[in-house]
């Protein structure tokens, strides 16, 4: 809203102990539950806790509101809670929080993350005060990213079986994290007081007070306001602006890993009608020789972003590497192309919504082998849609996996049943078996040598074109400590005044 | 003038009806609802429970007179995308959007009309070739331009003005400066040939033939003439800052109705989207009729 | 100016030899000819066209390949710069000079394009409505208000996301929601020649409706439609600009100049030519646009200046 | 007497690309308090500009290169700005304007006006103004002058705009009034009774009086010496009744003798023809729309109207504007659908005849020499388009016909390839004409189509119609206000007023015996050379 008129302006600074943060995308509201993009995750992360969490140092799983666990068997585990833990409100978690929390998720079938939890969850139950057990229905082998990922609310707070109230904790949140909010703007701001009840756990408590993030969708606009004081931390800034905005001195610049991968869908399936090039492999395989992704992730991405062969970030579980590697040979790929009927190169619709320097460039190289990119980019709504009513051939697509350190995140959404997600267009029954056979047991070396064979079998076929990996670039002013984590995730709360 | 209103009025609203079907089929048409409820990570058993439990299997013209009828009863749907009430939304960032179209109606009035009357008065001269050079330049740049430049210029090198927000009536300053110039050169040109013709006009004459000359001429006998269509077009001119307002609000991060419509589209949130096409059509249409009405309130000629 | 006019009744014989007894075709090109403004802007035009047209073919340079090692070089007149690339290259290693060249054809393409698709809605429901009246009149004009309603913009974007984008999908986007002027010009000048006696003598002599429309009323606007013409123009290049700066226009790889400042404005402060200079192209290329229109306005307007230099 | 104003070789230039035109050349007069003084000529004489140099109205490309103006033995020319619209403009020299729908600010009231010029002039009480303002309403006759006060200028009739000019011009007590051609927009009944006012104003408030208009009988009424201007010189110059009786200069009698053939009746046959038009009780309403404040109005132009129009003869439809005259014109010829009634020309509904038949039957001209030809075509194509429509002539025999119609009019085969802006008021309405006759129509319309030229022209379009008539044999309808075109050319007059028919007679019948109120107030309104002085009679009768 709207104050007085003010000539002067007043930063929010190290001396008020408040620091302010900038997204470009808004925060349309607070719950975790009802939001999937990142930012929702990092706010979610600084106000509230699950009962697990992912250690920035090792990228591994930490108890977080839970203590510790227990596996009784592959579909049974056992989880104390922490006694010190408490809401926003003063009052204590407990197991019957926990337990109303799950319950919540997966009867209320309007929550997003319902069929997710349902899919493995056969039942939670309360064991103590503090103390609870969760069987799955097969062993899950994801779980523990479920667990973080699922925010624990106070009993009753969401309503009653038959009677919930999605909308409880949209604009007030009353959460378990380091922070608490203060006021919410959406779209415009948050405003968040630093929780001085927080029990600590893996998170650690914040060093600064105040915290405000601000959405301003103007990337020019964001380093305007770090440049003049009004931010003090900027991320998705790429490697060009960063590097230049480091050397005013003004700010820090930080290029680091990223989960996140770019990749080619390509409809080897032939879901996208008759005639198309796509469905053989020669052609398939030509595209992979055809992109110089080593010269793309170094030129245009930076930092460490390196070129992919799997269809997963090497990083991550179970992402097994040594796969069929297709170099970058545009003669050998003119040479497929022939053979598979197409000396001339085709015609080819590619679809993108995100990078679109990298879409370009890949085009350009796909051009030079003969295959004539029309790139369609667009918003992802559209391509959402067009992919849905079966129309692309191939698309730009990438995964951040935030978080998620394990192939699963990726390959659960994009090797589905094709009867029940529109991504897998591989049109080969065996790549779902494989891949999604991976996450239905807890051994770690059956799940790893399931994912080789998937992988090893995507890479032979080319069912898609592996691209690279990225890097996450940040600005911070000089103000502050930021270090990034090897996921690329930012994890505010652990920010400090110099 | 009631029957004249209720004429309007009755245009009003089937101009509005028309555009409603219009928007809520082409939506509907190019976007998924229940895909975009759904989220990008849904299967699509999910999406057709969703599907199923918000109605959108039903036809599309049933679920039109659905959302009319919600309308009429005050209830204007719930945005898929910012989880909140239609209207809540609108009720939280009209002002922001009404300050920025009065300040930038204010800031074109400030240059425009000084501008045209300058230029009127002295046809040909240094003033009337720089009005028209900020005409002929307000009218080339892009208003995203201006705006990154803006910046530039009177937020970084010269840190007079806050980058962006709208917390203060300071920081609309520089957006209201960039929307504003959009409509100078509209304004100023209307003002000077409207100066001008009534300069020329034979009722001058008769004012020049009765002794009047100099300011008092203008001031007096020529200056309100002048200004009545200008006034109108103003009017005009507020109801496009609403909808116009789109691209500034989004450089500027000030959190109004343009830039709601930009990310509800981006987030293919229907909702959101068809009642604010509406709301932007009817304040469209509500300041031409008060422009009309002003014009004539103003216009001897048209009262009777 | 007027004077001339003035001077022309007060002395009729005395003009003989002065341009008011040339065809009206002279008339225009005696007139044209002495306006400054409409010089500068239809010279500066004409070089933006030539430049557009055989600019590529001449200086053998091409918008679309890309250099990754070369990426953002500033232009030469910056430290590091280099005669090889005059505007220094963009975030993909492509020659900007080339772009910003290749990029004056789509805006022409899609300026002239756009103008011509919103011309022919316009100018044929003008000229019915003007014409024809009573019902026709009020449909047009109910098609008006629902036209200058919409917000234009969300329009666009819309149908762009309904089609998918393309240049053609922006020229008849832009052109279907800018047609108002066209119009209501073309309407209130049917409207008035329409009851002009020449078109009742041509009534009289047993002239047809489609005649009468196609010889003596359209002939009879198109001045002032070139004039709304080419402000259409304008706004066309930069609605076209608008729209991609949002993304929802011309698709990369093609060098449209609003796309280009759209991919060079998260760089504004530090490689700042990537959204001035197509900026500039943009100024240069409306301007000149805008200064042949005011010119054209001057010029077909009958009591304009005649001679005055 | 003593001497009001003196001009002496005034000269006034325009500049141009550089070159200088003279339009006012050594132009001087002297005017005598009380005099009255009438100044004719045709547009583009200098009348007006001269009048113009006088009161600081010029154009400001005008300049006066030389002479002076002495008033009340004060040089005017080198008077400051400042002091001259203080002292002199509005004070003691006052002008009125011949338009008077345009010439008052529509968005002030009338007494605001009034008040304003008075105040700006006089250092006395707003009471005191109004008072003023009040008395002056009374003194143009302008009733009701309270209520009058309140109202905007578009509320007022023309002729009452024009006493409310009048009162603007009179408020200050001038010494001397200049009014150019301040009658000639006014109906011509209403026209007398301004000549009239100014008449007596100018005897009661005793200054003098310049008065400019291009009719020699109105000027002669009034004024008691006369200036002839042609091209920017005084050709003649002295008393009314001299000028009018023993004119010197070869332009002024021509002029003169425009007027006297005018005046002279010519021989009329009475044709007992049978008619070859029959109209019968045709109306046509018109529907303005509703705007903002106002109520849709509806507006009977023509209400009822029959009558016939023999074989050959020469019928004139007399009105005032708004009269209807040119609505029953358009629909005899079928260019405008009637609501009410039938016209049958030859026997056939004038809406069943086929286009090509009417046009070959019945053809218009019109009175806008500026309008009636389509300024993108030429002269050839314009006169050549009826054959092409209507006739499968090759193009070189239609081209000989197009020549062949040209002499016809009087023009020569090289207008052939002009455009209409290369042509006078008069050779376009030369081709107005050729246009009509060149399918030989048997019915011509003629829609006031003199009424816009200068009077030496209007003579010889006049004769030319004449002309025409006898070699091809064709009926005339004759549309026109004024009475004394009508009385030279036509054999038969209707008379219409608001939509319907007065009188209808042979037209000495009506123009000497008028049986109709109406009628009768029409034809004492027209000036004519021969009843000098009338108008001063009336006022002291």
């Amino acid at each position: 809203m709207i104050t007085a008129l003010s000539p002067l302006q007043v930063f929010a600074d190290k001396s008020d102990d408040t620091l302010v943060a900038a997204f470009s995308r808004e925060l349309t509201q607070l719950d975790y539950h009802y939001g999937t993009k990142t930012e929702f995750l990092i706010l979610g992360d600084m106000i509230d806790s699950g009962l697990f969490y992912v250690k920035r140092e090792d990228l591994s799983y930490a108890p977080d509101i839970a203590s510790d666990f227990k596996i009784i068997d592959d579909k049974t585990i056992d989880i104390n809670l922490r006694k010190n833990a408490k809401f926003h409100d003063g009052s204590e978690v407990t197991a019957d929080d926990v337990v109303y929390t799950y319950n919540f998720i997966v009867k209320n079938e309007k929550n997003r993350r319902s069929k997710k939890i349902k899919g493995w969850m056969e039942s939670i139950e309360k064991t103590g005060k503090h103390s609870i057990r969760f069987k799955s229905k097969y062993p899950y082998a994801n779980l523990f990213n479920d667990l973080y990922r699922i925010k624990i609310r106070k009993n009753g707070i969401m309503g009653t079986e038959g009677n919930w109230n999605d909308s409880a904790q949209l604009n007030t949140l009353n959460g378990t994290g380091p922070y608490k909010v203060v006021s919410f703007d959406p779209g415009v701001e948050v405003v968040l007081e630093r929780n001085e009840d927080y029990y600590g756990g893996p998170k650690g408590m914040p060093a600064i007070k105040n915290v405000i993030i601000r959405s301003i969708p103007d990337m020019g606009t964001q380093q305007a306001e770090l440049m003049s004081g009004g931010i003090h931390w900027m991320y998705n800034v790429k490697k060009d602006i960063g590097e230049a905005m480091a050397k005013t001195g003004k700010a820090d610049y930080q290029l680091g890993p990223s989960l996140r991968v770019g990749f080619l869908v390509l409809d080897a399936g032939g879901y996208s009608g008759e005639g198309n090039p796509i469905t053989k492999l020669e052609v398939r395989r030509a595209m992979n020789h055809a992109i110089n992704r080593d010269s793309i992730a170094k030129n245009l991405i930076g930092g460490p972003a390196k070129a992919v062969h799997t269809a997963c970030n090497p990083v991550v579980f179970g992402c097994f590497q040594d796969v069929r590697k297709y170099e970058y040979n545009p003669e050998g790929a003119k040479k497929l192309l022939a053979k598979a009927g197409y000396p001339n190169g085709f015609d080819l619709d590619l679809w993108s919504y995100r990078d679109k320097e990298a879409a370009q460039a890949m085009a350009e190289d796909l051009g030079k082998v003969g295959i004539k990119v029309n790139l369609k980019h667009g918003k992802l709504s559209a391509l959402n849609k067009a992919r849905k009513n079966r129309e692309i051939r191939a698309y730009f697509g990438t995964w951040g996996s935030t978080a998620s350190p394990d192939t699963a995140t990726i390959s659960n959404i994009h090797w589905r049943d094709p009867a029940k997600g529109d991504r897998n267009l591989s049109g080969d029954p065996k790549v779902n078996e494989l891949m999604l056979g991976a996450e239905k047991t807890l051994d770690i070396d059956k799940r790893k040598s399931l994912y080789a064979e998937g992988l090893k079998l995507i890479a032979e076929q080319a069912y898609w074109v592996p691209l690279w990996s990225y890097s996450e670039g940040v600005l911070s002013s000089k103000s502050i400590n930021f270090k990034q984590d090897p996921d690329g995730y930012p994890r505010l709360w652990n920010i400090t005044w110099k | 003038m009631l029957r004249f209103v209720a004429g309007r009025l009755i245009v009003v609203l089937s101009v509005g009806i028309t555009l409603s079907i219009v928007t809520f089929f082409l939506l509907n048409y190019v976007i998924d609802p229940a895909q975009a409820i759904a989220g990008e990570e849904a299967l699509f058993e999910e999406i057709e429970q969703i599907r199923e439990q918000y109605g959108f299997d039903r036809s599309i013209t049933v679920r039109y007179f659905e959302w009319v009828s919600g309308i009429f009863k005050g209830d204007l749907g719930v945005s898929y995308y910012w989880n909140k009430p239609v209207i809540s939304l609108l009720i939280d960032r009209a002002p922001e959007t009404i300050t920025l179209a009065l300040m930038s109606v204010s800031v074109t009035i400030l240059i425009a009309i000084p501008l045209g009357i300058l230029a009127a008065l002295n046809p040909n001269s240094l003033i009337d070739r720089l009005a028209l050079g900020i005409a002929v330049t307000a009218q080339a740049v892009p208003n995203f331009w201006l705006g990154l430049i803006m910046i530039l210029i009177f937020a970084l090198a010269i840190p007079i003005f806050p980058v962006s927000g709208d917390k203060t009536l300071f920081h609309f300053v520089l957006p209201s400066i960039v929307l504003g110039a959009s409509s100078v050169p509209a304004v100023m040109r209307l003002m000077r040939t409207g100066l001008l013709d009534v300069i020329n006009a034979d009722f001058i004459r008769t004012a020049r033939s009765s002794g009047f000359y100099g300011w008092r001429l203008i001031f007096n006998h020529a200056l309100r003439n002048a200004l009545l269509p200008v006034v109108s077009v103003l009017a005009v001119q507020l109801g496009n800052k609403f909808g116009g307002s789109v691209i500034t609000e989004s450089v500027f991060a000030i959190n109004g109705l343009g830039r709601l419509a930009l990310e509800s589209i981006l987030g293919a949130d229907i909702p959101t989207v068809q009642i604010l096409v509406f709301v932007f059509a009817i304040i469209f249409l509500f300041f031409n009729l008060m422009a009309d009405i002003l014009n004539a309130y103003l216009d001897p000629r048209l009262r009777l | 100016m007027i004077f001339k006019i003035f001077l022309k009744r007060l002395f009729p014989r005395s003009f003989d030899n002065d341009i008011y007894s040339l065809p009206p075709k002279d008339l225009i090109i005696r007139k044209s000819s002495n306006h400054a403004g409409f010089k500068f802007g239809l010279t500066l035009l004409l070089i933006i066209f030539l430049f557009a047209i055989f600019g590529p073919i001449i200086l053998d340079v091409s918008p679309y390949e890309q250099d990754l090692t070369k990426r953002l070089l500033p232009p030469v007149w910056k430290d590091g710069g280099s005669w090889e690339y005059i505007f220094g290259t963009d975030g993909n290693g492509r020659d900007y000079f080339a772009r910003i060249l290749y990029g004056t054809r789509i805006s022409l393409t899609i300026g002239f394009g756009a103008a011509c698709v919103g011309m022919i809605i316009g100018v044929t429901l003008g000229v019915c409505a003007g014409y024809f009246g009573g019902w026709v009149d009020q449909i047009v004009s109910y098609l008006l208000t629902c036209q200058l309603a919409l917000p234009g913009l969300l329009l666009a974007m819309t149908i762009v996301f309904l089609i998918g984008p393309s240049i053609t999908v922006v020229i008849f986007v832009i052109g279907a929601t800018h047609w108002a002027f066209f119009l209501v010009v073309s309407r209130s000048a049917t409207q008035r020649i329409k009851n002009l006696d020449y078109v009742t003598a041509a009534n009289a002599i047993g002239a047809s409706k489609f005649q009468i429309i196609t010889r003596d009323i359209i002939p009879n606007t198109v001045s002032q439609i070139i004039v709304i013409f080419t402000l259409e123009v304008g706004i066309a290049i930069l609605n076209e600009a608008s729209l991609s700066f949002l993304g929802v226009g011309i698709q990369p790889p093609t060098p449209s100049w609003g796309l280009l400042i759209a991919e060079g404005k998260e760089a504004i402060f530090f490689q700042p030519w990537l959204i001035i200079l197509p900026g500039i192209a943009l100024f240069i290329l409306v301007v000149s646009i805008n200064m042949m229109g005011d010119g054209l306005r001057d010029i077909t307007d009958p009591n304009s200046k005649v001679s005055d230099k | 007497m003593n001497e009001l104003l003196k001009i002496d070789n005034l000269n006034i230039s325009f500049q141009s690309s550089g070159s200088d035109l003279k339009t006012l050349k050594d132009f001087s007069i002297n005017l005598k308090e009380r005099e009255s003084l009438g100044i004719v000529g045709e547009s583009g004489s200098g009348k007006t500009l001269s009048m113009l140099a006088l009161t600081r109205l010029l154009p400001k490309q005008a300049r006066i290169t030389s002479g002076s103006i002495i008033f009340r033995n004060k040089i005017l020319n080198n008077l400051l700005n400042k002091n001259f619209y203080k002292e002199i403009s509005g004070n003691k020299i006052s002008m009125i304007f011949q338009e008077p729908m345009t010439a008052l600010n529509p968005v002030h009231t009338i007494g605001k006006q009034l008040l304003d010029t008075y105040l700006y002039h006089n250092d006395v009480s707003f009471e005191k103004g109004v008072l003023r303002a009040l008395e002056i309403l009374d003194a143009v006759q302008l009733s009701k002058n309270k209520q009058r006060m309140e109202q905007y200028p578009h509320q007022l009739s023309g002729g009452q705009r024009q006493r409310v000019m009048i009162a603007l011009a009179l408020i200050n007590n001038p010494d001397l009034l200049i009014a150019d051609e301040p009658t000639t927009a006014l109906d011509v009944t209403v026209q007398k009774e301004i000549i009239q006012l100014i008449s007596k104003l100018r005897e009661t408030i005793g200054m003098a009086l310049i008065f400019i208009s291009h009719d020699l009988g109105v000027v002669s009424q009034i004024s008691d010496n006369i200036i002839v201007m042609k091209d920017g010189e005084i050709v003649e110059k002295g008393s009314t009744s001299k000028v009018l009786n023993k004119p010197e200069h070869i332009y002024t009698q021509k002029l003169l003798n425009c007027l006297h053939k005018l005046e002279n009746d010519q021989k009329k046959e009475k044709l007992k023809n049978s008619p070859i038009i029959s109209a019968r009780d045709i109306s046509k309403v018109y529907k303005l729309p509703a705007k903002i404040f106002k109520k849709p109005e509806i507006i009977h132009a023509v209400k009822n109207v029959s009558f016939d129009v023999k074989t050959g003869e020469t019928l004139a439809i007399v009105g005032e504007s708004g009269s209807g005259k040119s609505t029953v014109a358009k629909i005899i010829n079928g260019l405008i659908v009637k609501d009410n009634g039938e016209v049958k020309i030859k026997g056939q509904d004038v809406e069943d005849i086929s286009l090509s038949r009417r046009a070959k039957l019945i053809q218009p001209v019109f009175q806008d020499p500026y309008s009636t030809l389509n300024p993108i075509h030429t002269i050839g194509y314009i006169i050549s388009r009826p054959l092409v429509i209507n006739d499968n002539l090759s193009n070189h025999n239609i081209k000989t016909k197009v020549i062949e119609i040209l002499e016809l009019v009087g023009l020569s085969e090289e207008y052939y390839n002009r455009f209409p802006n290369q042509l006078s008021g008069g050779q376009r309405q030369r081709v107005a004409i050729a246009r009509a006759i060149i399918l030989k129509p048997q019915i011509l319309i003629c829609d006031e189509p003199t009424s816009a030229l200068d009077v030496t022209i209007q003579s010889q379009i006049l004769d030319l119609l004449n002309d025409l008539k006898q070699k091809l044999k064709i009926t005339i309808i004759l549309i026109s206000h004024d009475i004394s075109v009508v009385k030279y050319f036509s054999d038969r007059i209707i008379v219409m007023y608001n939509g319907q028919i007065v009188e209808t007679g042979n037209s000495e019948d009506i123009i000497n015996n008028p049986k109709e109120t109406y009628t009768k107030k029409l034809m004492s309104s027209v000036f004519s050379l021969k009843q000098k002085n009338q108008i001063l009679r009336d006022n002291f009768t």
